[in-house]
C-alpha cells in the first residue's frame, strides 16, 4: 500500500541526492510542482533520465545544479526556443551528457521491465550517439547473417516521478493513454506520484478505468498537486501556460534572469 | 480563395506533398506545421481519389494522433514497417545525407548546442521515405560535413536499413537523394530563386541537371483544397501559422493549444 | 480503414491454409465464433500460436484437422480437464508441436511489436523446453561475466485473429485491459477482429476509452458476432458457459463424439 | 466455527500460509483453490498485524487480480523482482525438485500428455519462494526422474537464478528444499500419516530427521480466520470448493464465475 502523504515535499522523500530518476516527456503530465519541491529542497547530483525528451523540467533543475548526468534524446522548449539552462551547461561541460534516441530509451526501460539485461535495437550503427555511448554494445545478430545490432543495457532506475489525473483510496493510479509512466513504474525500483485529485471508489474495479490504471503496488508514496503539471500541459486536463512559458524562456537566458525566475516561482512558494 | 499569389510556405506544403504520394501512414513530429499541411494535404487527395488513405499521424496533436501505447508506439510502428513517411531536419545537414540535431564543434566542448537526436537515430533508418526539411538553406546548415551525426544518411550494406532520405526540401530549392551515389541532385528550384544561388548558399557538392526546372507551382484545386479543407483542421493545432500563412482563424483553435 | 464484412466468414478472408495464426489466452475473449466458421470453410495446416496457452479453441482446431504446427505454453479444459484433442493428437503424433513458456511467447511477440530479431529471456536455461527448441539460442550476456542466457527470434504471424466487446466505425477496437491483443495486432502482418457490437461515436474521442484502444489501423478486417466468444468467456460480459464445456469435454473424449460435438455445433449453424 | 473437525484442505492451507511467511506479493495461479486460500489467509493475518501486506494476486480472478498491462505482466512482474511467492505443480515431480508438466515416455511420442509447462520454465527461476503443492502424493506424481524438464530445480552457479523452490506440499507431508544439496527433506507428516508410508509412497530418496514430526494442527484463531474471512472471500472464485470444504454458499459466487 502507497504511502499517501501530506504534502509534496513528504512524497518526494525517496529521492536522495544521486538519485537514479526517470521522468516522463514534456506532454504527458510532467510533475513540475514535484520538480519544484526538489529544487527548493536543493537535491544534488541527480542523474535524471527525461524519458525520452524534457523541456521546462529538466532545464529547471540543471539551472538549479541539481543534476550530474542527463540521459535523453533532446531538451528544448519547443516554440518558445532552446532549453537555455541546459544549453549553457552543456556547452560549459558542468553536467555530464548522455545523449540517447528516443527508442533506445524506452527499450532500455522496456528491458528493466521485463528483468532482461539487455534489449536489443535497431538504427544507430554508423551515428556518433553510438559511438558516444560505451556503454551500448554492437553485436552479431545470431538469427542474422552478419548483421550487426546494437544492444542497450537495461535502465533501471531507482526512482520514477510522475503527474497524473488522478488516484483512488488503495493508491491505483489513472494514467490513460500515457503508458509510458506504466513502463517508467515497472522499470524503476520506486515510483513516486502527484495526482490532480483522488478518485472516490476503486479505479479497478471499473473495467473501462481500470483499462487506463497503474496499479498501486507499484506505487511508492502519492500525494495531492491540483495543476501540478503547471506551466506544462496535462493531457485532455489542461493546456500549457504559454505566457508563462514564453517568460521562463526570456528570464531563463541569462544566468541572473534565471536566479530571479527561481526566486519568484520557485522559492518564494515556500513562505506562501 | 485568396487569389493566385502564393505564399512560399504553400509552394513547400505542395512540394511534400508530392512527395509524400500514395501511401498508408504518414507521421509528423512536433513544430512542423509545412510538413503537417502537407500531410494534411496527401489525406485530403487520397479522400476525392477514394483511396481511403493516407493515414496522418500529427504527433502534436490529440485529434490527429492515433497512438494509444503510450510514447513508444510511434517507434515501435516504423520498427513494424508501419510508417511510411517521415520528416527530419538538422542543425546541419551535409551531402552523403548525415544529419546533426546534438552540437557543432567538439563533442565534449560544444560550440553550439542543439536540443538532441530525438527519434533521428532510429528513424531515420526504419522509415523509408523520410523527407528532410530545413528553411534555412544557407552554407551554415547545409555543410560539407556535419560536426556530429545524429544519423547516417546511408549505410554500409550489410546494416539492417528499410529506410532513409528521399529528398531535402528547403526554402529555395527540392534535393532529392540518391542513395546508391550518397549524393543529392537538385530537382528544381523554387520560382523565384536560380540554381546559382543554390550553389552559392549550399555547403556541399550536389548534381544537377544541365538545365534545372523551377519548381511548378500547385494547381488551383491543390490551393483550393489547401486552403479551404486543410488550413481549418491545422488551425487546430498551429492557430497562428494558419492566421499568418491562410489567414485563417479557427473556432477549434483553442482546442489543444489555448494559448 | 478496415474492412467492415457483412459476415464472420468474409471477414476471415485473409487466413489461408498454411497461415501462422495467432490467438489469445482463453480467458481473454476468444474469437470463437470466428474458429468455428473457420472449421467450417476447412482451413488447413495452420501453424498455430496460442498466446500463450489455449483451452477449447486449439483443442476443436486440432480435432477437427486445421493444424498442422501448434505453438504454445499450455492446452488444457481447466476444470473440465485436459484438452482431448490435443493429448490424443501429440500422443498420435499428428501435430508437430513447438511446446513454449508463457512468457517466451509475450517477448517473441513483443520482439516483432519492436521490429527487432530477438529478445533476451531470463530461465529457460537447463529446461527440456529449450533443448526441444533448436530456433532459441543460448548466448553470452555481453553485460555480465558468464552469464548465458536465451535469446528467442521475432514471432512475426501473419494474422491476429481477436474478439473483443467493440469496436467503432473508424474501425478502433476497445480491448481494455487485455492489451496482450494489441501487442498480438502489433506483432502480426494482419489483424481480423469479431466484435459483441458497434459503437457509436469515436473511441478515441473520449480518453477513458482511448486509453483500452487498439487504433484502426492495425486492422485488416471487422465483423459483428455478438456472443462470439462462446462458450469462453468474454471478460468483464460473459461467463464462460460450464454446461456446454462439460458437454464438450464428455463428447470430445472419443473421435466419434467430437464428429458428433462438431455435426451439432459447428456444421448445422450453416444451414441456420 | 465448525467445531474442532479440521479439514485436509484446511490443513494445507494453513500449511502453506505459515510458508508464504511475512512478503510484499503473493500470485497464485488457476485452478488452486488451496494455494488461494493459503495467501488469503496470509493476507488476513498481515492485516490483522498491521502490515498491510501480502498483496494477493488470484489469477483466476477479476476482483483480486491487480494486473492491468496484459497476459505478460505477472510475468514481467516476477522478472522485476515483484513477486515473491508462486505455485507450482507437475505431472512428475522428482527428488532434485525437477517439475514436469508436458508429457511421459518420450517427447516425441509420449505415453501421456499433459497440458504443457505455462510459464513454469521461467517462474521457477525468479519467484524467490516457488511452493510446489501436489495433493496426489505416489510414486506415480513423486519420481526418481522426471521424464522432461519443464524446469530444473536448481541450476548450475553461473546461471541467473534468484528463485527456485522452497517446498513440497502433498496430503501426506510437507517437504522442505534444500537448494545447496538439491534434495528435499521430510520436515512433517500430516496428521494420521507416516513416515513410513510417505518413503513407501516416494519414488526418490529424501533426508529425514532421526523422528519426524507431525504437521501441527491450526491454532483456533487461524481456524477461525480461514472460515470466517478468507471463506467467504474465495467463494468468489472457487464456489464448488468453498462449499464443499467450509460448506459456505457465497452470495457473491455468481460474479466471476456463475456456473
Amino acid at each position: 500500500m502507497p504511502l499517501f502523504a501530506n504534502t509534496v515535499e513528504e512524497a518526494l522523500a525517496p529521492i536522495a541526492d544521486g538519485c537514479l530518476l526517470v521522468v516522463p516527456r514534456e506532454v504527458s503530465g510532467v510533475p513540475m510542482e514535484a520538480t519544484r519541491a526538489l529544487v527548493r529542497r536543493g537535491v544534488k547530483r541527480l542523474h535524471l533520465v527525461a524519458l525520452p525528451t524534457s523541456s521546462l523540467q529538466a532545464d529547471l533543475l540543471i539551472g538549479a545544479d541539481c543534476v550530474a548526468t542527463l540521459e535523453t534524446s533532446a531538451v528544448s522548449l519547443g516554440e518558445f526556443g532552446p532549453a537555455p539552462r541546459f544549453c549553457d551547461a552543456v556547452m560549459r561541460g558542468i553536467i555530464r551528457m548522455m545523449d540517447a534516441t528516443c527508442p533506445a530509451l524506452h527499450a532500455a526501460l522496456q528491458a528493466a521491465e521485463k528483468g532482461v539485461p539487455f534489449m536489443p535495437l535497431r538504427g544507430l550503427i554508423g551515428s556518433d550517439v553510438l559511438k558516444q555511448r560505451p556503454d551500448w554494445k554492437l553485436a552479431d545478430n545470431p538469427f542474422g547473417d552478419d548483421d550487426p545490432i546494437v544492444l542497450l543495457p537495461a535502465l533501471k532506475p531507482d526512482v520514477a516521478l510522475i503527474h497524473a489525473p488522478m488516484a483512488d483510496r488503495n493508491g491505483n493510479v489513472w494514467i490513460g493513454r500515457q503508458r509510458e509512466l506504466a513502463t517508467m513504474a515497472h522499470a524503476a525500483e520506486k515510483t513516486i506520484v502527484t495526482v490532480e485529485k483522488l478518485h472516490d471508489g476503486d479505479l479497478l474495479a471499473d473495467p473501462v478505468l481500470a483499462a487506463g490504471t497503474l496499479p498501486g503496488f507499484y506505487v511508492e508514496s502519492i500525494a495531492l498537486a491540483p495543476r501540478g503539471a503547471w506551466p506544462l500541459p496535462l493531457p485532455d486536463h489542461y493546456p500549457a501556460d504559454a505566457a508563462h512559458l514564453a517568460e521562463y524562456a526570456r528570464l531563463a537566458a541569462t544566468a541572473d534572469g534565471f536566479a530571479d525566475y527561481l526566486k519568484r516561482y520557485v522559492h518564494e512558494k515556500r513562505a506562501a | 480563395m485568396n487569389g493566385l499569389t502564393i505564399r512560399p510556405e504553400e509552394l513547400l506544403a505542395c512540394v511534400i506533398a508530392d512527395l509524400i504520394g500514395d501511401v498508408r501512414h504518414v507521421a509528423v513530429g512536433n513544430a512542423s506545421p509545412i510538413p503537417a499541411a502537407a500531410a494534411l494535404l496527401a489525406r485530403e487527395r487520397g479522400k476525392l481519389q477514394g483511396l481511403g488513405r493516407p493515414y496522418v499521424s500529427l504527433l502534436q496533436s490529440r485529434k490527429h494522433n492515433f497512438f494509444t501505447d503510450g510514447a513508444r508506439e510511434l517507434f515501435d510502428c516504423a520498427g513494424q514497417g508501419r510508417i511510411d513517411v517521415f520528416f527530419l531536419s538538422g542543425g546541419q545537414i551535409d551531402g552523403e545525407g548525415n544529419i546533426n540535431l546534438v552540437s557543432t564543434g567538439d563533442y565534449d566542448k560544444p560550440k553550439v548546442r542543439f536540443p538532441g537526436s530525438f527519434g533521428s537515430s532510429y528513424l531515420y533508418y526504419v522509415v523509408p521515405k523520410v523527407i528532410l526539411f530545413r528553411t534555412e538553406h544557407s552554407r551554415r546548415t547545409l555543410v560539407g560535413k556535419v560536426d556530429f551525426i545524429s544519423a547516417p544518411g546511408t549505410s554500409a550494406k550489410n546494416v539492417h536499413r528499410s529506410g532513409g532520405p528521399i529528398a531535402l526540401v528547403t526554402n529555395r530549392c527540392l534535393f532529392s537523394f540518391d542513395r546508391a551515389r550518397r549524393r543529392f541532385r537538385l530537382d528544381s528550384v523554387h520560382p523565384g530563386h536560380t540554381a546559382e544561388e543554390v550553389a552559392d548558399n549550399t555547403g556541399f557538392e550536389f548534381d544537377r541537371p544541365a538545365k534545372v526546372p523551377t519548381t511548378p507551382a500547385p494547381s488551383l484545386a491543390t490551393l483550393a483544397l489547401m486552403r479551404e479543407v486543410v488550413a481549418p483542421q491545422l488551425a487546430e493545432i498551429y492557430p497562428q501559422f494558419v492566421q499568418q500563412v491562410f489567414g485563417v482563424a479557427s473556432a477549434a483553435s483553442t482546442a489543444d493549444n489555448p494559448a
